[in-house]
């Protein structure tokens, strides 16, 4: 069985994801527990090759027993491992948290809405698992059109955000597309690894240059790096609740590992970093992306707008970070996949259950909830305190190793950039705790202040929460063992 | 580069030309048109225009089809003389994904209007500040 | 000084972390004051028990996680990190005493928050003095200031929220803004965050380097109230009194003065900074803090504000002892630490007293409180005797160490700042205690004769102003620390 | 904005021009793309999958696993939109308020809210409220064309090993029939036809047959798709399980490709409603 | 192949794909955009890739173009642009 992990990992949501649109109608109390079975499946087989890449090294799965380049082979090492892990928990802790949102969201279309979730984690595990570069593009595809379908019905302006997601991220694909075209036409192969040993002798080529660029740009435009974040926070603001839970942790996330796969793996490190003007350019845009992002999220009126913005400027530091080429940089940029994927999760968990619970998420109506939701109110500090990058939660360590990439590097700019936007997280974070500290001002003219109902969330939601947020310090706590056991030896030696 | 360097390099490529013009025409058809099936249709172009890239990779000047008889199994196949089959597996699965973003697409534009009561964007805009 | 892994300082922090215990019984308040007090008694017993094998030249460390494959969060007990949790624990006790009597006094709300936080606080500050390296302060650091906002804001209105936004900005901000990137540049440069007896940045970093990361440092702990950034203290002066009392006359701003002393002794080292002759520089800004502090406290009318203006003064003590590099100074700093502690938490103490039992916050409404309150009175008389820094009381040894570190640096300009803020001192604080007993009273609030605040309101302040006193006579286990402290950081003198 | 847009448009333009310069000319036979990959797959596909039409072999085997996601694409979008689209209010049978058309006369009838037909009546015919009579030279056409199309379509599929076409492009053709007979009739009697559940049962049971070949391979022993080992399954030599492999995954890939079109056709044709369209 | 007749389909397909974007009537351009389909299938025919043309002849041409019609038909003919 453990042989077949990495399929596995793939086909469990990929199969339950059919059954379940198959009987969707017909029984669609079934449908959740099979999703949530599917998914640990998924859970299992990526921890599974995660131990196996620590024990044995990377290791490669030949599909329909033709070795690459010939066939489609998934490529395991320990850079894919650990983001698989990350993102296969973040789906499965959302499916359990959110089960009761969906059901309230989503009445009557349950199962498609299950299947589709299944099928967006199946495709963005396969793009972290895959080895070519075309099987990514496709499984690219089959996230976004769940991805779209997902957003599409949120609240109100939800189809106008999601049409907007679909043309920004059909150019962005399409542009990858060309960028793969690009590159087979100049080496004749679409495995990663056989590009990356053919391509040194071309360095010299315009194609590659351009196949570079356009590929990255792509790329770029669906992690909404900021000049091209355009749908991003429509899109989030306005999916769902338990859509934006599981969207905002996974799609940006796994397009930086892409990004990051592609620099590293597929174009030589040394041609990224060092032959090109692009990725100084890049650096640069990162910084005035998070700057920007960050002055825009202070002017937001609700947390789930807010938190789009300070997302856009979370991967301006994951961009900023692996473009400055140095080695605690990339692992800086590495581990906010992580941190970033379980931060992100964390606080729109607990945007999920302002919504559920209050049917609102904008500032006024959290006032005073540090009463009413004390719990929730708990998972968005922790959550707040790592996206302000406070120790001992994860937040800090990947911007510990950020600002470190950027001091190595000599990139005043960046510096400034991620200590400017860990100000204003602060003060974004400390504004809402301050709303939801205070209860509404007693009225002069009043003699009672308006009581406030208690209105936590089940335990249920409630529980994977605190679990989340538990894992924010305890993924902080271990940074060390997986930058030592992990991350350092998913980055090229080559790299200093 | 002589003039005739230059007009070789137009002809030895046109193909190539002609998909970057097409290329243009749907970016730009998705940024600077209002109406939302116009997009869709800019947006189509661009997926084509990149099969035409892929297919025009694949070709080979004097090639047959990639379709072999049974009289060839058995002895050596000269490459040469068979036109690249893989560009068009790939964009097998292209045109594919483009029928499939086009639904999604349609089916959202639908519910736009459904909503706005208009296709067009500044319309649909107007109308969400409005409310 | 031969190292001894142990877990007693993880021990020390877990007390106050009982705050489940305390959440748990939060509808019986006997029994959660009950818990408060056994976490303090706990706490400080654990804290005492150190003090032989420090004492004895030891020093305990504990390693808690390797979070970084270069840095961990560790913790170290020396004689400098014992003296300082010393004080704050066996502070908190009496802290705790005084909140039972304030808080019931005034029939406050949320009580079990209160004493959670409080807790929370505690927590953190012993942490920042048991670090071992930069990141383990600055995580404690960071704590305290998250757990010390509910306390400050306690009251919940409209002033607490102005007041709780600026306490962040200037903290939060400065520690983000300044620390944050200082800490990262240290390491980048040296390698390691460890704080060292000869500093870590020796032969490392450039003048231009250190003179920018040591004005980040020493701003950065904006805890410290170095002026600018100081105007937070007097904001945060809305918590009820026994917060102020021990989190702004002993844990919050002591844990930034110490971090400042931290910085300078373990980061920089003595020898660097006396080498690039920084130490003069930094002296200088805590000279303007000491004498503008002091200054505008003679023109506050707020009892509280006045205490919190002369705070800042006696905190620029510490930090300009520190600066000036010499054996003298640097136990002098050390010990005031501890003596004003003392003197000033019995100054809250009896101001919380007497809003208690006269809702009276300004001086110019004192006149002839004294013969109501006269044990309150006269605990607030030992408490600014000390802080001025007269005789029989513990101030003075501080002081006369701070004015011996000027005499040994050969920096008799600091001589004068000393001596003439001792004045001020003396001038906003005398004429309090003069008010008191030898003005008529101008209300007819005072007609009965002694009316004292509740029990538990007044017998904090009389025990602490013993203590002044006794730490006079007795100066021992802190004047210890400090000297072991200073041979241990100079390397023997 | 627009301006932007162009600035943008004709960056992108000029950098395409850049990267184009260099290709090797068009139709060239010696370019990389032409040299290192696809030659074995010219050289070997016939030997190693006895498939004639390289495109078949590559599609379904050597990259099957691409195909598989392909169908799942196309599946997504047919549950996307039917997850967009569809409403699932379903009007009782009994009410009867619509247009109906008295089959012997031809004479329209409007019945409104709360009116009722005679039950069990045979004589009238419901129509859509957008109703356009019907031609009935297109009907009758489109009824004698539709079987051909069909059995082309079946042809087409299983054609695909030694001609253009496969499971995809007989899966749209089918499909794309029943659309022409639901425009030329209307979309009621199609559905009749060809109800709503069975298109949703159809779509997933089609990737299910291509998934689930890629399972029994990975049970009987094998790789993931590796359809050699269905040999001693299908009773032949490994080659020919490939054949036969190809051809299962091809028939899943045409019926989840038929129950795609056709019921991406009926959502966005009654806007979800699934009861009368074009 | 003659590759004038190549040309003059490659120059047929921009033409087309300008049309398709500047019609105003939204019938009209899933009409054009049909051609436009259906001559790029010609195209890709005339390149070998004849299975590609399948596709696009029963996709592109074919289905979408009843997808496009279709949308229209549930919403607007009518185009400002």
């Amino acid at each position: 069985m453990s042989a077949h992990y990495p399929i596995f990992l793939v086909v469990a949501p990929l199969m339950a994801a059919l059954v379940i649109a198959i009987i969707a109608r017909e029984r669609p109390g079934l449908c959740p527990p099979l999703a949530a079975i599917a998914l640990t499946a998924s859970l299992w087989s990526a921890a599974g090759m995660l131990c196996r890449v620590l024990a044995e090294g990377p290791f490669s799965y030949h599909i329909g027993n033709w070795p690459p380049p010939m066939g489609i082979a998934y490529e395991v090492d320990h850079l894919n491992a650990l983001v698989l892990v990350a993102m296969a928990a973040v789906a499965l802790i959302n499916l359990i948290t959110t089960r009761q949102a969906v059901a309230s969201d989503f009445t009557g279309r349950e199962g498609y809405f299950y299947a589709l979730y299944l099928l967006f984690c199946a495709g963005t595990f396969g793009i972290l698992v895959t080895g070519d570069a075309f099987n990514l593009y496709v499984l690219l595809e089959i996230t976004s059109i769940s991805g779209y379908a997902l957003v599409g019905l949120g609240h109100r302006d939800a189809a106008l955000a999601s049409l907007n997601y679909v043309f920004m991220g059909t150019i962005g694909a399409s542009l990858y597309l060309l960028g793969v075209g690009y590159l087979y036409l100049i080496t004749g192969t679409l495995n990663m690894a056989d590009i990356f040993s053919i391509l040194p002798r071309l360095f010299g080529s315009k194609v590659v240059v351009a196949a570079f660029v356009i590929a990255m740009t792509g790329l770029f435009m669906k992690m909404a790096l900021f000049p091209l974040h355009g749908w991003l926070p429509n899109a989030y603001s306005e999916a769902a609740s338990p859509v934006r839970s599981l969207i905002a942790p996974l799609t940006t996330k796994t397009m930086i590992y892409v990004m990051v796969r592609l620099g590293l793996y597929v174009f030589p490190p040394d041609f990224t970093f060092n032959h090109l003007l692009f990725a100084k350019v890049v650096v640069w845009v990162a910084a005035a992306g998070i700057v920007c992002a960050s002055v825009l999220a202070l002017s937001q009126t609700s947390l789930r707008r807010m938190l789009a913005y300070v997302l856009i400027a979370e991967v301006g530091y994951m961009v900023g970070g692996f473009w400055l080429g140095n080695r605690m940089a990339i692992t800086g940029a590495i581990l906010h996949i992580v941190n970033d994927a379980a931060m992100t999760l964390c606080v729109f968990l607990a945007v999920g259950s302002f919504t559920h619970q209050l049917r609102d998420d904008r500032f006024a109506t959290l006032k005073g909830c540090f009463r009413r939701m004390p719990w929730t109110m708990v998972v968005l500090a922790t959550a707040g305190l790592s996206m302000i990058g406070v120790p001992p939660t994860c937040g800090f360590f990947s911007k510990w190793y950020l600002i470190g990439g950027a001091l190595t590097a000599d990139h005043w700019g960046l510096v400034a950039a991620l200590i400017f936007s860990s100000l204003v997280n602060a003060v974004l974070f400390f504004r809402v705790f301050e709303i939801a500290y205070y209860e509404p001002f007693a009225d002069p003219h009043q003699e009672h202040r308006p009581a406030l109902s208690y209105a936590e969330a089940p335990a249920t939601m409630l529980a994977p929460m605190l679990f989340t947020a538990a894992g924010l310090v305890g993924l902080g706590l271990l940074t060390g063992r997986i930058v030592t056991h992990i991350i350092d030896a998913a980055i090229p030696a080559a790299i200093l | 580069m002589t003039t005739a360097g230059y007009i070789n390099l137009i002809i030895a490529k046109y193909n190539y030309w002609i998909y970057i013009v097409l290329m243009c025409i749907g970016l730009w058809a998705m940024i600077a048109k209002r109406n939302l099936i116009k997009k869709i249709i800019g947006m189509n172009i661009l997926q084509t225009a990149i099969i035409l890239f892929y297919v025009s990779i694949a070709t080979k000047k004097g090639a047959t089809l990639p379709i072999l008889g049974h009289h060839d199994a058995g002895h050596f196949v000269d490459y040469a003389t068979v036109i690249n089959p893989l560009p068009h597996v790939l964009m097998l699965t292209a045109i594919v994904v483009s029928v499939a973003t086009l639904g999604v697409a349609l089916a959202l534009a639908m519910k736009i209007y459904n909503r706005y009561d208009t296709l067009e964007e500044d319309e649909i805009h107007a109308r969400v500040r409005e409310s | 000084m031969n190292t001894l892994l142990t877990l007693k300082p993880l021990l020390a922090l877990l007390p106050p972390l009982g705050l489940p215990l305390i959440l748990s019984s939060c509808r019986s308040p006997n029994v959660r004051e009950a818990w408060t007090f056994g976490a303090a008694l706990t706490m400080f017993a654990v804290i005492a028990s150190m003090l032989p094998a420090v004492w004895a030249g030891q020093c305990l460390e504990f390693t808690l996680v390797q979070v970084l494959p270069e840095v961990s969060i560790a913790f170290r007990v020396d004689a400098l990190g014992l003296l300082f949790a010393l004080v704050s624990s066996s502070l908190w006790i009496v802290t705790s005493l005084y909140s039972v009597g304030y808080m019931r006094g005034l029939n406050e709300h949320s009580q079990t928050r209160y004493y959670s936080f409080f807790a929370l606080s505690l927590a953190a500050a012993a942490g920042v003095a048991f670090s071992a390296n930069l990141l383990t302060l600055y995580l404690f650091y960071e704590m305290l200031s998250f757990a010390t906002y509910p306390l400050v804001t306690h009251h919940q209105d409209q002033e607490a929220r102005s007041s709780g936004r600026k306490y962040l900005l200037y903290i939060l901000g400065a520690s983000i803004g300044l620390v944050l990137p200082a800490m990262l540049i240290v390491f980048h440069l040296s390698g390691t965050l460890d704080f060292t007896a000869g500093g870590i940045l020796a032969g490392k970093a450039g003048t231009g380097q250190v003179t920018v990361l040591l004005v980040m440092l020493i701003f950065g702990f904006a805890k410290a109230a170095v002026m600018p950034l100081h105007s937070w203290l007097p904001a945060a002066m809305v918590a009820p009194t026994p917060v102020s009392a021990l989190l702004h006359a002993v844990a919050v701003v002591k844990v930034g003065v110490f971090s400042v002393l931290r910085v300078i002794t373990g980061i920089f080292g003595t020898g660097l900074l006396a080498e690039l002759n920084l130490g003069t520089m930094v002296a200088a800004i805590a000279a303007v803090t000491i004498v503008a502090a002091s200054l505008i406290a003679l023109s506050q009318d707020g009892l509280k504000r006045r205490l919190a203006f002369s705070t800042i003064g006696q905190l620029s003590y510490i930090v300009l002892g520190a600066a000036l590099l010499s054996p003298s100074g640097l136990t002098g700093a050390m010990l005031h630490i501890a003596m004003h502690a003392f003197g000033k938490i019995t100054l809250f103490f009896c101001a919380g007293a007497i809003f208690v039992a006269t809702g009276k916050k300004y001086i110019s409404e004192m006149k002839g409180i004294g013969w109501r309150m006269p044990l309150t009175m006269g605990a607030f008389f030992i408490g600014a005797l000390s802080v001025i820094g007269l005789p029989p009381c513990g101030g003075f040894i501080s002081k006369w160490h701070l004015v011996l570190g000027t005499l040994e640096a050969d920096q008799i300009v600091f001589l004068w700042v000393i001596l003439f803020s001792s004045l001020l001192n003396a001038a906003y604080f005398l004429p309090i205690v003069y008010q008191a007993f030898f003005c008529h009273p101008e209300e007819s609030l005072f007609e009965r004769q002694v009316q004292e605040a509740p029990r538990w309101c007044i017998v904090p302040p009389l025990f602490t102003a013993a203590v002044s006193v006794i730490l006079f006579f007795h100066p021992q286990p802190f004047l210890h620390l400090a000297r072991m402290a200073t041979r241990h950081i100079l390397g023997g003198f | 904005m627009k301006r932007l847009g162009l600035l943008a448009v004709i960056l992108f333009g000029a950098l395409l021009v850049y990267g184009t310069t260099d290709f090797p000319d068009w139709g060239d036979p010696s370019s990389p793309a032409a040299t290192h990959l696809s030659p074995y797959y010219i050289q070997h596909s016939l030997h190693d999958t006895a498939v004639p039409n390289i495109v078949t072999a590559v599609l379904a085997d050597y990259r099957g696993y691409d195909t598989m996601f392909e169908t799942a694409v196309i599946f997504t979008a047919g549950l996307a939109c039917l997850f967009l689209l569809r409403v699932f209010i379903t009007p009782k049978e009994t009410e009867a308020s619509g247009l109906y058309r008295h089959r012997a006369t031809g004479i329209t009838l409007r019945i409104g809210q709360g009116g009722r037909l005679p039950l069990g009546t045979r004589e009238f015919e419901r129509i859509d409220s957008q109703w356009v009579p019907y031609d009935l030279i297109i009907r009758t056409a489109c009824s004698l064309v539709l079987p051909f199309i069909q059995l082309f379509a079946l042809y087409v599929v299983a054609h695909g090993h030694h001609s253009p076409g496969g499971g995809f492009q007989g899966g749209v053709i089918f499909g794309a029939a029943l659309i022409l007979f639901a425009i030329s009739h209307n979309l009621r009697t199609t559905l009749k036809a060809m109800p709503e559940k069975r298109t949703n049962i159809l779509t997933g049971t089609g990737v299910l047959i291509y998934v689930g070949t890629g399972v029994l391979c990975l049970l009987l022993g094998g790789q993931f798709l590796d359809y050699a080992a269905l040999a001693g399954l299908l009773g032949v030599d490994p080659v020919m399980a490939r054949s036969h492999g190809i051809l299962i995954v091809e028939i899943g890939v045409a019926i989840a490709v038929m129950a795609v079109m056709v019921s991406l056709y009926y959502n966005l044709a009654s806007a979800g409603h699934m009861d009368e369209g074009l | 192949m003659i590759w004038q007749l190549e040309f003059i389909i490659l120059l047929l397909v921009v033409v087309c794909a300008f049309a398709a974007l500047k019609v105003r009537d939204l019938l009209g351009a899933a009409v054009l955009f049909s051609i436009y389909s259906f001559l790029m299938c010609l195209l890709w025919a005339i390149m070998g890739a004849v299975d590609v043309a399948f596709t696009e002849a029963s996709v592109g041409a074919g289905v979408s173009t009843v997808f496009f019609v279709a949308a229209v038909f549930r919403t607007t003919r009518r185009s400002r642009d």
